[in-house]
C-alpha cells in the first residue's frame, strides 16, 4: 500500500504532464478552432495543477488561521488585536515561504549542513513571535494567490481565442482551419 | 515625486486605458489626446528614471510596502531603464501616428483601438519594470491579450494570423509560466534577485529541475519572440495587422522578449550558469545565424513591402540572440544595443509602410514608385531607417552592428560575423531595391524627358501626424549613433555587475 | 617633425560644400544663384585648403577632433602630407568641374540639375572628409558617405542604362565595403584596442599575426574597390552611363582617387612600410597590381567608346598607384603619391574633353572623331597634352611621377615589374596619343585636305572649354613645378627613413 | 484512503480531458470540458487550495463553458475531427 500511496503522491506530476501533452497535441494537431481553444484550456488547467501541487504539502490544511491560533501567542495583545492578526498572516506566509526554501534546499544534495542552518533559523524565529503557527501545518497560500491570477488570465485568453473564432467565422463561414487556409489560397 | 517615478511609468498608460474605455463610449474625440497626453508622461517618467538609475544605480521600487520575497517589486536597472524609455518612446511616437490611420481603418471602433493600445503599452513596460517572475507572466499575457486583439482589429487575414498567434502565444508564455514553476519549487522565490541568490547560496545549478526550468523559459520566450524555427507566426500577423497595430508591435513585442531573454539569462540565471555550466554557446550561436539567414532570404522573396519587413525583423532576432549567447560583453553590450536601435529602426520602416499605404493603399513594393519626387521629406525618413537597418554609419544601426560583429571576434564565432555581413549585404540589396523603384518608378522611360523637370513636381507629403513621428524617429536613430558611448556606457555599467569574458579593453 | 597643432579649418574645409546644399536647394529656382552658390562654396573650399597648405609643408599636422563617437574612437580629421596633397587636387579640380558642369549641364538641357548640384556639393565633402581624416574609422565613415552620394549622380538619366549601371555601381561599393572593409576595421579595433589614428609607423605591428595581416592586407585592398583592382573594377566602365562632369569627377579626381588613397592610407598609416616590409607580404598586392595594368590597358585598347576607353586606362593607373606604394621603396611611393595628383590632371582634362565632344557634336565614339580637330582645336590640343601626361611623356606632369615609380621599382630591385612598366606606358601611348593624332591628321584624305579656317570651328560654351584648357595647362605646369608635391608627397615619408 | 479517491479523480481528469477532444459534437465537448473543470475544482480543493478551487469553479468552469457554448451556438456545431 505505501508503494502505490507513494506513486499516488507524484502521481499528480504524472497526470500533469500526461494533461499538458494532450493539450499541446490538441493545440497543435486539431483542425478546428474551438476544439484548439479546449486543448488550451487543459493545457493551462494543468499547468495550474502543476503549481497548486507544488504548494501542497501532505496532511496540511487550507491556509486560514482561526482565531484561537492567532491568539494563542498574544495573551497581552490589547486594542492591537487585529492589526496583531494581520501580523501573524503575514507571518505565516513568510513561514510557508521559507519552509519551501528548506525543502528546495534539503533537495539539493551535497547542502544539507545548509539547509539545517536554515532551519534552525527558522525555528529561532518561530520561538519569539508566535509559537502556535507552523508553516508545514498550511498549503502554501502564495501559489494560491498567483494561481487565481493564472486562472483569470487562461479565462480572458480563452474568451478572446473565442472571439476571434467568431470574427472568422463571420468573415469564412468556417471554424475549420484548413478550409480558411483553403478560401485565403483560391482568393478571397 | 521623483522617487515615485518608476510606478507613474506603468500608472500613466494604465489607468488612462480604463478612462478611455469609458470616456470614449461618449466622446470618441477625446482618446486621442488623452493617449498621448498620458504616453507623455509616461515618457517623462521613464526618462527621469533612466536618470536616477544612471546616478544613484538601480532602483528597487516595493509595491504597496511588502517585502521583496513576497510582495510584487519592481527593480530597475540600467538594461529596464533603457527598455522602459524606448517602449514609452515608441509608444508615443505611434500613438501620435494613430491620429488619421485610426479614423481611417478603424473608424468605429477608434476609442476601443486606444484603450487597447494603451493597454498594451502598459503590458510591456510592465514586463520591462516589474522583478518578479511570476509578475512578468501576468504582464506578458495582458500585452499578448492586447496584442491579439489589436491584429484581429485587421482584415480577414489579419484574423487567422491572430488566432494562430494566439495558439503559439499562449504555448509561449505557458512554457515560461512552467519554467518559472520549477524555479519557485527549487527556490522558494519568485522575485528575480532573490532567485539568482538563493541559486548561488545553495549552489542548485547542478540540478536537473533548473536545467528544465530553463529549457522551458528559454524555449518559451523564444517562441514568443519568433526566434527562427518558432517564427512561423510573425509574418502574417504583422503584415496584415492594421497599420498601427502592427506599427507599434513590430518594434516592440519581439524586442521586449529578447529583453526577458536577457533578463533571465543574465539577473536570474546568471551568466555564469548559462554560460559555462551550460555551455551552449555553439549550439545557439548558430542557431541564431540560421536564423539571421532564413529571415534574410525569407525577406528577399516577398513582394509585399511590410511583410519584407517583418522577414527583417526575424533575422534581427537573430542577431540579438546570438550576440547575447557570445557569452562576450562586447556581444551582450551590441544585443542590448541593438534591442533600442532595432526597435527605433523597425519603427522608421514600420511607419513608412503606413505612409506607403494610407497614401496609395497598396501594399506591394512597387508602390514606392516616383516617391522621391511626391514625398521627398518621408523618403528622408525612410533612408534614414534603411541606412540603419543596412548598417551605414552614424546611424544607429551602425553602431549596435559594430558592438555585435565586435563581440562576435572577441569570441571567436566568426560563423556569427560572417552571418551578420550577409544579413547586412542583404538588408542593403533590399532597401536599394526599394530605392531604385522609388526612384527610378516601375518601367524606366527609354531615354530622359527633360520636361520632367524638379520644378514642377507634384509635392504631397503624408499629412503632419504621420510625418512628424517618421522623422522623429528619424532623427532619433541619428542621435542615438552619434551619442552611442553614453549609452553604451550605461549599458556597460549594467553589466559590469556580470563579471562576463570581456575584450582587451 | 611631427609637431601638430589644433585648428578647426580641416572640418571647415570638409563642411563648406555640405553647407553649400542649402543654398543650392534654397536657389534651385533661380539656376544662376545656384551655381553661384556652387561656385562660392569650391572657392572657400580651395582657399582654406590653400591656408593650410604652408602649415603642412612646414611639417606639422594640424588636428581636430569633432566627436568621441565610441569608446576610444573618435571622429578626427588631421592633414599631413598625402592629406593635403589629395585635398589640394580635389578641390582645386571641383572648382574647374563646377564650371564645367555648367557648360554641361546646360548645354544639353539635363533635367533635375539642382538635385545634380546638391549631390556633387556632398560628394566633395565626402571627398575632402577622406582626405583630411585622422583616423581608419573616420575614413571609413566618409568612403560610405561618397558611395552613397555619388548614386544619384551616377544613375542621373533614370533611364534604362543608369538603373544597370547604378545597380552595379553600388553592388560593387557596398559589397566590398560592407562584406570587406567593415570585419577587417572591426579586426583591427578588436585586435589592436588602439585609436586606429593613422601614424607613419602603423599601429598594426605586433598585433597580429602575419598570416592575418595578408588576410587583412587584400580585404583592405580589395575592399576599396573605388580603387578598381580587378576583379572588383566592372563598376567603373558600369558607372559611365553618368554625366561627363560626374564621369570626370568620379574617374579622375574623387571617387576612384579615394579608393587609391585609401589603400594608400591602409598601408602607410594603418599597417606602416617598415612593418610590410619585415612581412614581405606586400609583393602579392604589387603582382595583383601589375595584373590589372596589363589586362585593363589591352581591354582598352579595344574600346571604340571613348568614354569607356577612358575608363579601362583609369583603371590601369590607379593600379600604378598601388603597385607604387607596394613596391615599399622610397622613391616607388613619393611616386604613386604624386601620381595622384598627375593622373588626376590629366584624366580630368579627357574627360572633359570627351564631354566637350559630346555637347558640341553629340559624338561619342573613337571612330567618329577623325578630323576634328580642325573643328575643336582647343578641345584636342588640350586632349592631346591629357594624353601626354596620362601617358607620361614630356613635357607634363605625368612624367614626373612615372619617373619616381619606374625609378623606386629599380629601387626595390623588382625587375619583372619594370617590364610591366615599361609595356602598359607603350599601351597608354598605343590606345591615348592616336585619337589627338587622328583628330588632327584623319586618315580620310578629303578631310585632311580642308584647309582650316577659324569659322569652321564649332567649339563647345565657353564654360566647357575653359576648363579644359585650365587642365590641361595645369599638366603642364606641374612638369616644371612638381617639386611641392614631392615635397608633401615626403613628410609621409619622414620619418619612415 | 483519500489518495485513492484523489487517484479516481486524477484518472477521471485524463479522461474527460480526451473525450472533450475527441468528441465531434462541439457543444458536448463544452459541456464535458466544465466536468473536467469541476474535476479539477475537486482536487484542488482536496488539496487545501479551496480558494483556487472556487475561483476554477466559477471561471474556470462556470465562465468558460458560458463562453464555448455561445460561441458553438453562434458558429457551427459540428467539428471535423
Amino acid at each position: 500500500m505505501e508503494l502505490l500511496q507513494s506513486i499516488a503522491d507524484s502521481f499528480n506530476y504524472w497526470i500533469y504532464i500526461i494533461l499538458m501533452m494532450i493539450g499541446l497535441y490538441a493545440l497543435v494537431a486539431k483542425n478546428n478552432l474551438v476544439k484548439k481553444l479546449i486543448g488550451m484550456s487543459i493545457f493551462q488547467t494543468a499547468i495550474i495543477l502543476f503549481y497548486v501541487s507544488i504548494g501542497y504539502k501532505d496532511g496540511a490544511t487550507i491556509p486560514i488561521l482561526y482565531e484561537h491560533q492567532a491568539h494563542h501567542g498574544h495573551h497581552d495583545a490589547g486594542h492591537g488585536d487585529a492589526e496583531d492578526a494581520h501580523h501573524d498572516v503575514e507571518h505565516a506566509v513568510e513561514e510557508a515561504a521559507k519552509e519551501i526554501h528548506a525543502v528546495a534546499e534539503d533537495h539539493a544534495d551535497g547542502h544539507d549542513a545548509h539547509a539545517d542552518d536554515h532551519d534552525t533559523l527558522v525555528d529561532s524565529h518561530d520561538a519569539h513571535t508566535s509559537s502556535a503557527i507552523h508553516a508545514e501545518d498550511f498549503a502554501n497560500p502564495l501559489v494560491h494567490v498567483l494561481m487565481l491570477t493564472a486562472i483569470v488570465v487562461g479565462v480572458a485568453t480563452l474568451g478572446v481565442g473565442l472571439a476571434i473564432t467568431q470574427k472568422l467565422y463571420g468573415e469564412f463561414g468556417s471554424i475549420e482551419e484548413s478550409e480558411i487556409i483553403e478560401q485565403i489560397r483560391t482568393g478571397k | 515625486m521623483t522617487e515615485q517615478a518608476p510606478i507613474f511609468i506603468l500608472l500613466f498608460p494604465f489607468l488612462t486605458a480604463v478612462i478611455v474605455a469609458l470616456v470614449g463610449l461618449r466622446h470618441k474625440s477625446l482618446s486621442w489626446p488623452l493617449t498621448l497626453v498620458s504616453l507623455g508622461a509616461s515618457v517623462c517618467a521613464s526618462l527621469s528614471t533612466l536618470a536616477q538609475v544612471v546616478e544613484h544605480g538601480p532602483i528597487r521600487y516595493k509595491l504597496g510596502g511588502w517585502s521583496p520575497p513576497f510582495g510584487i517589486e519592481f527593480h530597475i536597472d540600467g538594461l529596464s531603464a533603457l527598455v522602459a524609455v524606448t517602449v514609452s518612446v515608441v509608444a508615443l511616437l505611434t500613438a501620435i501616428y494613430s491620429k488619421d490611420n485610426v479614423d481611417a481603418e478603424t473608424p468605429d471602433k477608434s476609442s476601443q483601438y486606444y484603450s487597447l493600445f494603451l493597454l498594451l503599452v502598459s503590458g510591456l513596460l510592465g514586463i520591462v519594470i516589474t522583478g518578479d517572475a511570476f509578475n512578468l507572466y501576468v504582464m506578458l499575457e495582458v500585452a499578448a491579450l492586447t496584442s491579439y486583439a489589436l491584429i484581429a482589429m485587421g482584415n480577414k487575414r489579419a484574423s487567422l494570423a491572430a488566432f494562430k498567434y494566439l495558439i503559439m502565444g499562449t504555448i509561449g508564455a505557458s512554457f515560461y509560466l512552467l519554467g518559472v514553476g520549477y524555479l519557485y519549487i527549487k527556490t522558494g522565490s519568485l522575485n528575480m534577485l532573490d532567485i539568482r541568490e538563493i541559486l548561488e547560496t545553495a549552489g542548485l545549478f547542478n540540478s536537473p529541475t533548473i536545467l528544465v526550468a530553463f529549457i522551458l523559459i528559454t524555449v518559451g520566450v523564444w517562441i514568443k519572440m519568433a526566434f527562427f524555427p518558432l517564427h512561423s507566426w510573425l509574418p502574417n500577423c504583422y503584415a496584415f495587422a492594421p497599420t498601427t497595430s502592427s506599427n507599434i508591435m513590430a518594434p516592440l513585442v519581439t524586442k521586449v522578449m529578447i529583453y526577458v531573454m536577457v533578463r533571465m539569462v543574465l539577473t536570474v540565471f546568471g551568466p555564469n550558469y548559462a554560460f559555462e555550466i551550460l555551455d551552449w554557446e555553439n549550439i545557439v550561436v548558430w542557431l541564431a545565424v540560421i536564423a539571421i539567414l532564413a529571415g534574410s532570404i525569407g525577406a528577399l522573396a516577398q513582394k509585399d513591402l511590410r511583410k519584407m519587413l517583418t522577414f527583417l525583423i526575424i533575422a534581427e532576432v537573430g542577431y540579438m540572440v546570438g550576440g547575447l549567447w557570445l557569452a562576450d560583453e562586447t556581444g551582450i553590450t551590441g544585443t542590448i544595443f541593438h534591442i533600442i536601435s532595432d526597435a527605433f529602426m523597425t519603427l522608421c520602416v514600420f511607419l513608412f509602410a503606413g505612409i506607403v499605404f494610407a497614401k496609395t493603399g497598396a501594399r506591394d513594393i512597387y508602390a514606392l514608385e516616383g516617391m522621391f519626387k511626391k514625398m521627398p521629406l518621408t523618403m528622408v525618413g525612410f533612408l534614414v531607417g534603411a541606412f540603419s537597418l543596412i548598417g551605414i554609419p552614424p546611424t544607429a544601426g551602425f553602431f549596435s552592428k559594430w558592438y555585435l560583429v565586435q563581440g562576435g571576434i572577441n569570441s571567436g564565432n566568426w560563423e556569427y560575423v560572417v552571418a551578420l555581413l550577409i544579413s547586412s549585404l542583404i538588408n542593403a540589396v533590399l532597401f536599394f531595391r526599394l530605392i531604385e523603384i522609388a526612384y527610378f518608378g516601375k518601367k524606366p522611360a527609354e531615354g530622359h524627358d527633360h520636361h520632367h523637370g524638379d520644378d514642377h513636381a507634384k509635392v504631397s507629403e503624408a499629412s503632419f501626424t504621420m510625418l512628424l513621428p517618421l522623422l522623429s524617429t528619424a532623427a532619433i536613430l541619428i542621435v542615438i549613433g552619434l551619442y552611442n558611448k553614453e549609452l553604451v556606457s550605461v549599458i556597460q555599467d549594467f553589466l559590469s555587475q556580470f563579471n562576463l569574458a570581456t575584450s582587451i579593453r | 617633425m611631427s609637431s601638430t597643432i589644433t585648428s578647426i579649418t580641416p572640418l571647415l574645409a570638409c563642411l563648406v560644400s555640405l553647407i553649400a546644399v542649402l543654398p543650392i536647394v534654397l536657389l534651385r529656382k533661380s539656376p544662376n544663384a545656384r551655381e553661384g552658390a556652387t561656385f562660392v562654396a569650391g572657392i572657400i573650399k580651395f582657399g582654406l585648403v590653400l591656408y593650410m597648405l604652408p602649415t603642412v609643408l612646414a611639417g606639422t599636422k594640424i588636428e581636430y577632433t569633432l566627436w568621441q563617437i565610441l569608446p576610444n574612437i573618435a571622429i578626427e580629421f588631421r592633414v599631413d602630407g598625402l592629406g593635403m596633397l589629395f585635398g589640394l587636387v580635389a578641390s582645386s579640380l571641383w572648382i574647374l568641374t563646377s564650371l564645367y558642369s555648367i557648360g554641361y549641364m546646360r548645354g544639353l538641357k539635363e533635367h533635375s540639375q539642382t538635385r545634380f548640384f546638391t549631390f556633387f556639393a556632398i560628394s566633395l565633402s565626402a571627398t575632402i572628409g577622406v582626405a583630411f581624416s585622422g583616423n581608419l574609422f573616420t575614413l571609413y565613415l566618409f568612403y560610405e558617405m561618397l558611395s552613397l552620394a555619388t548614386y544619384p549622380l551616377v544613375t542621373h538619366h533614370q533611364d534604362k542604362e543608369a538603373r544597370t549601371g547604378g545597380r552595379t555601381y553600388l553592388t560593387y561599393l557596398l559589397t566590398t565595403s560592407i562584406g570587406f572593409v567593415l570585419p577587417a576595421l572591426i579586426f583591427v579595433f578588436v585586435k589592436t584596442g588602439s585609436s586606429m589614428d593613422f601614424s607613419p609607423e602603423g599601429f598594426l605591428a605586433g598585433h597580429i599575426s602575419p598570416s592575418a595581416a595578408l588576410v587583412l592586407l587584400l580585404l583592405f585592398t580589395f575592399g576599396f574597390a573605388k580603387a578598381g583592382i580587378m576583379p572588383f573594377h566592372s563598376w567603373l566602365p558600369g558607372a559611365m552611363v553618368a554625366p561627363t562632369p560626374v564621369s570626370a569627377l568620379l574617374h579622375a579626381v574623387a571617387v576612384v582617387k579615394v579608393g587609391v588613397f585609401c589603400v594608400l592610407r591602409v598601408f602607410t598609416g594603418v599597417f606602416g612600410i617598415d612593418y610590410l616590409e619585415s612581412l614581405d607580404i606586400a609583393t602579392v598586392v604589387a603582382w595583383i597590381a601589375a595584373f590589372t595594368v596589363i589586362t585593363s590597358s589591352l581591354i582598352a585598347l579595344s574600346q571604340d567608346n571613348l568614354k569607356r576607353r577612358l575608363a579601362f586606362s583609369t583603371i590601369g593607373q590607379l593600379s600604378y598607384i598601388i603597385l607604387g606604394v607596394a613596391l615599399l621603396s622610397d622613391r616607388a611611393v613619393t611616386g604613386s603619391m604624386t601620381h595622384i595628383a598627375m593622373h588626376a590632371v590629366g584624366k580630368i582634362t579627357l574627360f572633359m574633353c570627351a564631354g566637350a565632344v559630346f555637347v558640341a557634336t553629340g559624338k561619342k565614339y573613337i571612330s567618329q572623331m577623325d578630323g576634328l580637330g580642325k573643328k575643336m582645336p582647343f578641345t584636342f590640343a588640350a586632349f592631346t597634352i591629357g594624353a601626354l601626361s596620362v601617358t607620361g611623356l614630356p613635357p607634363t606632369g605625368g612624367l614626373i611621377s612615372k619617373f619616381y615609380l619606374v625609378t623606386g621599382t629599380v629601387d626595390a630591385g623588382q625587375v619583372a615589374l619594370l617590364v610591366i612598366f615599361l609595356i602598359s606606358t607603350i599601351l597608354n601611348a598605343a590606345y591615348l596619343l592616336p585619337i589627338g593624332y587622328r583628330a588632327f591628321f584623319p586618315k580620310d584624305k578629303e578631310l585632311s585636305k580642308t584647309p582650316f579656317s577659324w569659322k569652321a570651328v564649332e567649339e563647345a560654351s565657353l564654360p566647357c572649354v575653359l576648363p579644359v584648357c585650365i587642365t590641361s595647362t595645369l599638366a603642364l605646369v606641374l612638369f616644371i613645378k612638381p617639386q611641392f608635391l614631392i615635397n608633401l608627397a615626403g613628410l609621409m615619408l619622414g620619418s619612415g627613413g | 484512503m483519500i489518495w485513492i479517491f484523489d487517484l479516481i479523480i486524477l484518472v477521471f481528469l485524463v479522461i474527460t480531458a480526451i473525450i472533450s477532444l475527441q468528441v465531434k459534437d462541439l457543444l458536448s465537448a463544452a459541456m464535458i470540458l466544465g466536468v473536467y473543470s469541476f474535476l479539477m475544482c475537486l482536487l484542488w480543493s482536496g488539496m487545501g487550495a479551496v480558494d483556487v478551487a472556487f475561483t476554477e469553479a466559477a471561471v474556470g468552469a462556470g465562465v468558460s463553458a458560458v463562453f464555448l457554448i455561445s460561441t458553438v451556438l453562434r458558429t457551427s456545431r459540428r467539428s471535423s475531427d
